[in-house]
């Protein structure tokens, strides 16, 4: 299990890449990897944006994503768990986040992989700040995911 | 006893501070550090609440070192 | 929409983010990509696997996958479909089957994705033989996926 | 008429055969077509048939130049 909390640039589909091939007991083992990537949009809510920058709570941040894969490892008959999410400056298009889950069958990594996401949206102390022509706004509240 | 206090996002914009360290009479909760902390202000309906990063309702007891976070709803991922 | 049954090696996580950079339209629209990986295991129902030939009826494949990726998009709100398959011989560890699915918003993306799957399983005209030690066998079925 | 017809997988193996041309009747359904290819066996209970590509139920009428296709139950992914 990996949790990170970054202010560097994420390729999420080459971290996913890098860390599958390094966890050798995935490697027969996993017959199915559920990934889940957020990018930054250039519109909110009818508005154009052109950056947005997150903040998160140092420390917690990290403790509760742990705790949110444990809790989804205890859940669900899991391999291996990946979560990468940005902070500081974002421009539209950029990854914000990456959930990954190795199980031996589907069932368990998709539902492990939206539930993760899910309890990150709802729980994890991040937030963001949008930059508008206008000014700037912060979120006020995430989209609905189910 | 002691308590250090952080206000995250748009509370600490509005607050115009991210931090304290508040001292604070021996029997406490939440609540009544986010008082001392703003200067008396009404505590917004929507804020959260966590004492030494495990979230935490505003009438939690709060004990000498602990760390007091003010934060808005999330809106990471 | 990309639909592709192949022969040769499929490095996934290299095919979407190859994909994703090429179609423009989603960079800054994307707020979603939702990926499903599924590779070979060395075990099924308990015993090792060596090795394993997929075959499948070429022509009605492609033509099933279109149109399962179109049902889908008349379902869900979505930006982009990209489906992966291998055929021939695989051994264990690699991957059969990738399927990912871009959309504004996580909820479409993430049912989508896994609906794709299901149907792909469920439909597609796909067979595998398992290499055992002790000769080779059919599966005959699939494991359930809900 | 004529159709073409195609087993796959297990089912190609227990016929020893992938397929062949087969003349038939005017007036035939796909279960006639299976009939006449695999020389008289009974259809085991699951197998699958699809009709110029498309999925069919073994009583669906045949065309003069449609590809019939038998085969056991799907396993990708």
């Amino acid at each position: 299990m990996k949790i990170e909390v970054r202010a560097a640039a994420l390729d999420p589909w080459r971290e996913v890449a890098d860390y599958e091939q390094a966890q050798t007991a995935l490697h027969g083992a996993a017959g199915a990897a559920a990934v889940f990537v957020g990018s930054m949009r250039d519109l909110n809510e009818g508005d154009a944006i052109s950056a947005m920058t997150l903040e998160h709570y140092p420390g917690m941040t990290e403790k509760h994503l742990a705790k949110i894969c444990t809790a989804a490892a205890d859940r669900w008959d899991l391999l291996d768990t990946l979560v990468v999410h940005r902070v500081g400056e974002l421009h539209p298009a950029d990854p914000i986040v990456l959930v990954a889950v190795w199980s031996a069958h589907r069932k368990d990594a998709f539902e492990a992989c939206r539930h993760i996401m899910e309890d990150l949206k709802s729980n994890a102390p991040f937030w963001k700040k949008e930059q508008l022509q206008s000014g700037h706004r912060w979120v006020e509240k995430n989209t609905a995911g189910y | 006893m002691t308590v250090a206090v952080k206000f995250f996002a748009s509370l600490k914009e509005q607050l115009g501070c991210d931090g304290a360290t508040v001292e604070i009479g021996e029997v406490a909760t939440a609540a009544d550090v986010w008082l001392q902390a703003s200067g008396g202000k009404a505590m917004p309906g929507n804020v959260l609440v966590a004492i030494n990063m495990e979230y935490s309702g505003q009438n939690a007891t709060v004990h000498d070192g602990d760390e007091v976070a003010f934060f808005p709803p999330v809106t990471g991922g």
